[in-house]
């Protein structure tokens, strides 16, 4: 099992639940369940998201391999300028 | 172990990177023969020129191009008619690049012309005759918010609960108490972020200080204008030269909005003339891509400078509320804040990166942030260089200078005292690996700028900043010429010397002279995808590219070594610019310099190149902290800032003269936010200051020289430890401004631009109450 | 519209040029002559990326009138290098990371040049002041004021040399006139 | 458009006088081509008087300066003799923008283009410069705060235009000088302005005074309150509190992206107080 935190937007779709528990080895699968068991985040997640694992900020490494010990925390998109 | 081109390669010994060569574009540069946006010509085009709105917001009840049509020269006039809405694309970008019904501010465009040459062109604007009901506006974003205030977009935001600063009442411990706002609202968006428990925190603080903020927008200032030339042919094959700092993004977004195969447009970047995010997007790609197709020649469009502040992305202006408690020896124990951000006349502020950011710098255990995205009647916003960060920097700093000041202790040590380190939980939520904030602070405090004794009038501000730092998909090609030099593709267009960095970094990569690599930046055709330079991510990822891509050609090389001697590739290694067999029983051969395993190329097998594309991750953060001395004249609100100084975090400076310069130029465009620059609007809702006279940017003789201080804490996901540097440097500027300001005359502004009207009217506010 | 018909010298060659009236130099320039190496970042004079030379004085060739140049002397960015020999100052501008992203580069160059020309020992200040109508977004103006007082230094130096053998040079070091009004102008805000 | 370039007076005014629609002079041109470049002002002709002789030229007059209407402010500097006699009125022309254009833009320009902010009026005022204008009818001489009337606009008729700016030789003991504030250093309109000239007897005590303020009305004012308020003085502290006082009582400034009401208000009775402080010490040499 993962542990996934949210931030920002994610909370409120969400219907101000802020941790998830899901399968998955990396982000792709993580993003999947997640969706199922949380169909309100779907279109958010379509949209795209950043993921941070374990510190360390991802926009698109879908096969990024994550673990029951990785901090995995879902943020809005992001860019810069 | 084979080498291949993810053989770990953590450098800490360098020979070309942390010189400082000439760059490859520079003599093209002094001697003007670079060629910029405006400076591409295709044989027969034509002169296109946009007709924008002059309302705020109106109703389009008819737009008539009969007589534009009719008169000599003109042959083309589009409307939004003329790009209709294809499946799939970003209705908003669609609808900014051309108004469809409703002009949603003043500059909005609504038709455009192709001409034979201006003055006809200027003519047939004049010939458009466009029939606008005037609505109510609104440009202010707490205005925006309230209930009654005129809706951008009706039906499309959900109204939602919000804050309402005029009480803020949800954190000052009284019941909570939220404005409803009507149905039908401007804001697009609620954003919570943080961790822990701020109202708990609170309680244990000693001192606890809370204060409004406000500031203007401002526009990035590039010097040059926005500029394409578009040539569509009657295949549907389409060529567009164009300055921008995503050919990649203008392709992708311009065939999707005008219904093309991305095969069939090609984009050529130009060399730009400054970007800071306001050229990551598209404005008269498309409309000259159009009008183009319409008119079956080629047609250039230049804004004037008056359209790129009306029409092009300034960022944000901003409301905020924050309040910090701490202890009395300074540590923070809670942190608040709830900031408002619009983004013109469509959704997507920055304001969930600037709630992000806002106390990034700080070891924080209860800290909430709430941000708002609000639509207004005014240019759709732009990124610019940090996104977000500047404006929320600007009340955060802020309130700890204040904090610092009432419990006397140095700005630098209570910055000390919390700051952000390896391990610490960000109020963003991940945790922090090896971070430099520390590091930043330590050096600032040790400056020699920071031991000034300062005279009468005279004041010291300190303040410290965050930005993510990006990296993104990226694609390098490197290829061998037959004389042993090096061709280096690049994606990433150069927006402040990257060409340099990336040669510098081949040739550590191949151990030869900088002087045997030659980089250019490719068309979209020649390469495959590459983000957008933005982010501050070029370096990091166009130079983990190129190391790649250049591990990739060592191993060919390599490779053709081996045969040529008929030993096994694994026998073969890779040093100073040679092959080398690895170790006495691979056998005794005199190394293959690389100009002469170029020279055999062709007879061994043909061309040698290297190439590797990937999206990036891994950028490390960037922490700054700078100081800064002003003086005030007391009679007029006049300020002059003495001294400024920028301790930046860079990871690893490939090329230490450009990363100051990044320093400097954020910090200058920092200062230029404080003190003068705005987005000024009249009772009309029309921008009153369209012009490089009134929206005033720092000049030469308004700022001093610009010491920094590059530290260099390595990034671990980067082979060179690089970090990105481009965007931390605008995040402190504004408050440590502000708080040196406060230092000098105990004004603090809270209101940005602290123009000169501003600071006397507070100082005759502090004199009244002193009297 | 009646077109005029122009003759003129740029960078010491004869030019001639038909324009509209309303066409500024600049445009004729850019738009008639192909040299783009001056740029238009603003067209109302507030910016110096279009500066040029006009009889020797420093001028914005967006505000003067593509009519009235016949018989005049332009100098631009294109004729500033001689030969295959870079000025000092584009030399200087180089090696000191002067530039970013290059844009403001060609009017920086004149506009310094058309200083250093009539004071060979510029303050701060006064290369500051000088410089004031030159915009430039990305350097924050600390390396091109470096780049320009370092080439002033060179110069001097050279002419230090030369002076041994040519008096003349030492006036021209001494020359100061803007220097002055530079240094007046920074009293002025000081007041 | 029509461009044309006369090399007499007389053809020149022959030119204005009969044109139809709008006509312009083409000096400096540094107002002139911004307001057809933003499509402000689309003239129907523009003539350039800078071939017409004298226009040029900065000539010696009954012991003061005629200065041409094509002057720039680069060639009023260097002729140094002017700026000798009336450093208030060279200073104060040489601060209008940059380098690039104080190439190009002229005194006479600054005022025919009547805007309430232009540097050399005030400075003009306060010296009692007088305008030449020329016309179809007759050769007039007009003090210069009667040219401009309200913003863009001048008392000049059909046909006219200003050839030059007399400036008179000042009397003994007399000093001059300008000040303006802008929000930056450099490049920016006055927010307020003000000039000041005055002549002392030998003991020191001001026998007379000219004060002028610009960027607080509708034109450029000359204030005789701030005059009276310091003649008869040694500009002790009491007379520059009157001097303030009556400046920030005439001014009648607006609100604008440029400035306030508050500020501008302040600001005049500051500026005149510190200008008054620079000629005092010129007059006493």
């Amino acid at each position: 099992m993962l542990k996934v935190r949210l931030g920002g937007t994610l909370v409120n779709k969400a219907g101000g639940r802020t941790e998830f528990e899901v399968e998955g080895a990396n982000i792709m699968q993580m993003l999947r369940n997640l969706g199922r068991t949380c169909p309100e985040l779907e279109p958010m997640l379509k949209k795209g998201v950043s993921v941070a694992v374990d510190g360390q900020i991802y926009r698109d490494a879908m096969l990024q391999p994550v673990g029951p010990d990785s901090e995995i925390i879902l943020l809005p998109r992001m860019a810069g300028g | 172990m084979p080498l291949d081109a993810n053989t770990p390669d953590l450098r800490t010994e360098f020979k070309s990177v942390g010189t400082r060569p000439n760059r490859p574009d520079g003599v093209d540069k002094v001697t003007g023969r670079a060629r910029f946006g405006a400076d591409f010509s295709a044989p027969g085009q034509l002169v296109g020129l946009v007709l924008r709105s002059p309302h705020a917001h109106a109703k389009i009840k008819s737009i008539d191009t009969s007589a534009a049509e009719a008169l000599p020269g003109v042959k083309a006039v589009i409307t939004y008619k003329d790009i209709p809405e294809q499946a799939g694309c970003d209705k908003d970008v669609l609808v900014n690049i051309m108004a469809r019904g409703t002009a949603l501010y003043d500059g909005h465009a609504v038709a455009a012309v192709a001409a034979t040459d201006a003055a006809v062109a200027r003519k047939a604007l004049k010939l458009i005759k466009v029939e606008y009901k005037v609505l109510k506006h609104v440009t202010d974003v707490d205005e925006a918010m309230k209930p009654g205030a005129p809706v951008i977009h009706p039906g499309r935001f959900e109204p939602v609960e919000f804050e309402s600063l005029e009480t803020a009442s949800h954190v000052k411990g009284k019941e909570e108490k939220k404005t409803k706002t009507r149905a039908g609202s401007n804001i697009a968006g609620r954003y919570v972020f943080g961790h822990g428990d701020v109202d708990k925190g609170f309680k244990q603080a000693d001192i606890i200080v809370e204060h409004e903020f406000k500031t203007e927008a401002t526009h990035q200032g590039y010097i040059e204008p926005h500029a394409c030339v578009a040539s569509v042919s009657t295949d549907g094959m389409a060529e567009l030269w164009v300055c921008t700092q995503g050919p990649f993004m203008v392709r992708d977004v311009c065939a999707s909005l005008l219904g093309m195969d991305v095969s069939r447009l090609r984009v050529t970047p130009s060399e730009i003339g400054g970007g800071f995010g306001g050229k990551t997007t598209v404005f008269i790609e498309p409309v000259a891509l159009a009008l183009s197709r319409k008119a079956g020649k080629p047609v250039k469009v230049v804004m004037s400078r008056s359209e790129v502040f009306r029409c092009t992305g300034p960022t944000s202006s901003s409301s905020m509320w924050v309040r910090i408690g701490a202890k009395k020896d300074g540590t923070f124990v809670a942190a608040d804040a709830v900031l408002k951000y619009q983004g013109g006349a469509f959704p997507g502020s920055p304001v969930e990166m600037g709630a992000m950011c806002a106390f990034a710098c700080y070891d924080l255990r209860n800290v909430r942030i709430v941000g708002y995205d609000v639509v207004t009647n005014r240019p759709k916003q732009a990124a610019y260089r940090a996104p977000g960060a500047p404006m929320s920097a600007f009340a955060v700093e802020g309130v700890i200078g204040e904090i610092a000041e009432k419990l006397g202790m140095d700005a630098i040590d209570i910055r000390l005292k919390n700051a952000a380190k390896e391990g610490t939980v960000s109020s963003y939520g991940p945790t922090f690996g090896p971070v430099g904030l520390v590091e930043t602070l330590e050096a600032a405090k040790a400056h020699k700028n920071y031991k000034v004794k300062l005279g009468k009038n005279q004041g010291r501000g300190v303040a410290s900043g965050f930005w993510f730092n990006f990296a993104g998909n990226t694609c390098v090609s490197i290829n061998l010429n037959v004389d042993g030099t090096l061709a280096l593709a690049l994606g990433t267009v150069d927006i402040g010397g990257s060409r340099a960095s990336m040669c510098l970094i081949a040739a550590e990569e191949l151990g030869i002279s900088y002087d045997d690599v030659r980089a250019i930046i490719a068309d979209t055709s020649s390469l495959g995808y590459n983000d957008i330079s933005e982010g501050s991510r070029v370096t990091f990822s166009s130079g983990l590219a190129t190391i790649k891509a250049v591990r990739d050609l060592k191993v060919r090389m390599c490779g053709r070594a081996a045969k040529i001697w008929g030993i096994p590739e694994d026998a073969v290694k890779w040093e100073n610019g040679a092959a080398h067999p690895a170790g006495a029983n691979a056998g005794g051969f005199d190394p293959l310099s690389i100009k002469e395993i170029a020279a055999q190329a062709s007879a061994t097998g043909g061309p040698l190149a290297g190439h590797y594309e990937v999206n990036a991750e891994g950028a490390g953060p960037s922490f700054a902290t700078h100081v800064c001395d002003v003086e005030v004249d007391p009679e007029t609100g006049a300020m002059k800032v003495l001294r400024y100084l920028v301790v930046q975090d860079a990871g690893k400076a490939i090329h230490p003269s450009y990363v100051e310069g990044q320093y400097q130029g954020g910090a200058v465009q920092g200062i230029g936010w404080v003190l003068n620059e705005e987005y000024f609007y009249g009772k009309d809702g029309t921008l009153q200051n369209a012009g490089f006279l009134d929206y005033r940017i720092p000049v030469c003789s308004d700022v001093p020289m610009i010491d920094t201080v590059i530290v260099e804490v390595p990034n671990p996901g980067h082979p060179y430890g690089v970090r990105g540097v481009g965007e931390t440097s605008i995040v402190p500027p504004l408050a440590c401004v502000a708080n040196a300001v406060s230092s000098a005359i105990g004004v603090r502004a809270r209101t940005l631009p602290m123009s000169p009207p501003k600071v006397l009217a507070a100082l005759e506010g502090v004199n009244a109450s002193k009297a | 519209m009646s077109a005029v018909h122009v003759s003129t010298k740029i960078n010491g060659d004869d030019v001639e040029f038909v324009c509209r009236p309303d066409e500024s130099l600049l445009d004729v320039l850019r738009d008639r002559l192909g040299m783009t190496g001056s740029k238009e970042g603003c067209g109302t004079g507030d910016c110096g990326a279009c500066s040029v030379e006009l009889d020797g004085r420093l001028v914005c060739s967006c505000l003067v009138m593509g009519a009235e140049v016949g018989g005049h002397a332009i100098a631009t960015i294109e004729g500033m290098a001689q030969g295959d020999k870079l000025h000092p100052l584009q030399q200087k501008f180089l090696e000191g990371a002067a530039l970013q992203c290059g844009i403001c580069t060609p009017g920086f160059l004149i506009a310094a040049r058309s200083l250093l020309e009539r004071n060979m020992d510029p303050t701060e200040t006064e290369v500051r002041y000088w410089l004031a109508g030159n915009l430039c977004r990305c350097t924050g103006y600390d390396k091109i004021v470096r780049a320009v007082m370092d080439t002033a230094k060179d110069m001097r130096k050279a002419a230090a040399k030369s002076s041994a053998k040519k008096p003349a040079a030492k006036k021209a070091a001494a020359k100061k006139s803007p220097a002055k009004k530079t240094a007046k102008k920074g009293a002025r805000h000081a007041a | 458009m029509r461009y044309e370039a006369p090399d007499t007076i007389k053809a020149a005014v022959g030119l204005l006088s009969k044109a139809k629609g709008t006509s312009r002079i083409l000096a400096g041109g540094t107002d002139l081509l911004v307001q057809m470049r933003s499509g402000m002002l689309e003239p129907d002709l523009v003539v350039n008087i800078k071939h017409i002789p004298g226009m040029r030229d900065i000539v010696a007059e009954k012991g003061g300066f005629r200065i041409g209407a094509a002057v720039s402010g680069a060639e009023l500097e260097e002729h140094g003799k002017v700026g000798q006699m009336w450093p208030g009125v060279v200073e104060a022309t040489n601060l209008i923008g940059s380098t690039q254009i104080q190439g190009r833009a002229t005194m006479v320009g600054n005022l025919c283009n009547a805007s309430p902010a232009a540097d050399s009026v005030p400075a003009m005022i306060a010296a009692g410069a007088t305008a030449r204008v020329v016309g179809p009818k007759r050769t007039r001489d007009v003090p210069v705060e009667n040219i401009g009337t309200a913003p863009g606009k001048t008392s000049l008729a059909k046909g006219e235009f200003v050839s030059s700016v007399f400036l008179p030789k000042p009397p003994a003991r007399t000093g001059s000088a300008y000040l303006r504030f802008i929000p930056r250093t450099e490049m920016d309109i006055a927010v307020v302005g003000a000039g000041i000239v005055m002549t002392l007897n030998a003991k020191g005590v001001i026998t007379a005074a000219r004060v002028s303020l610009g960027a607080v009305a509708a034109r450029a004012l000359l204030v005789d309150a701030c005059a009276k308020a310091i003649i008869g003085s040694t500009l002790d502290e009491a007379a520059l509190d009157r001097l303030a006082a009556a400046a920030s009582a005439a001014a009648k400034p607006i609100t604008d992206k440029r400035g306030t009401v508050e500020f501008r208000t302040k600001v005049a009775g500051v500026l005149a107080r510190r200008a008054a402080v620079i000629a005092y010490d010129r007059a006493r040499g």
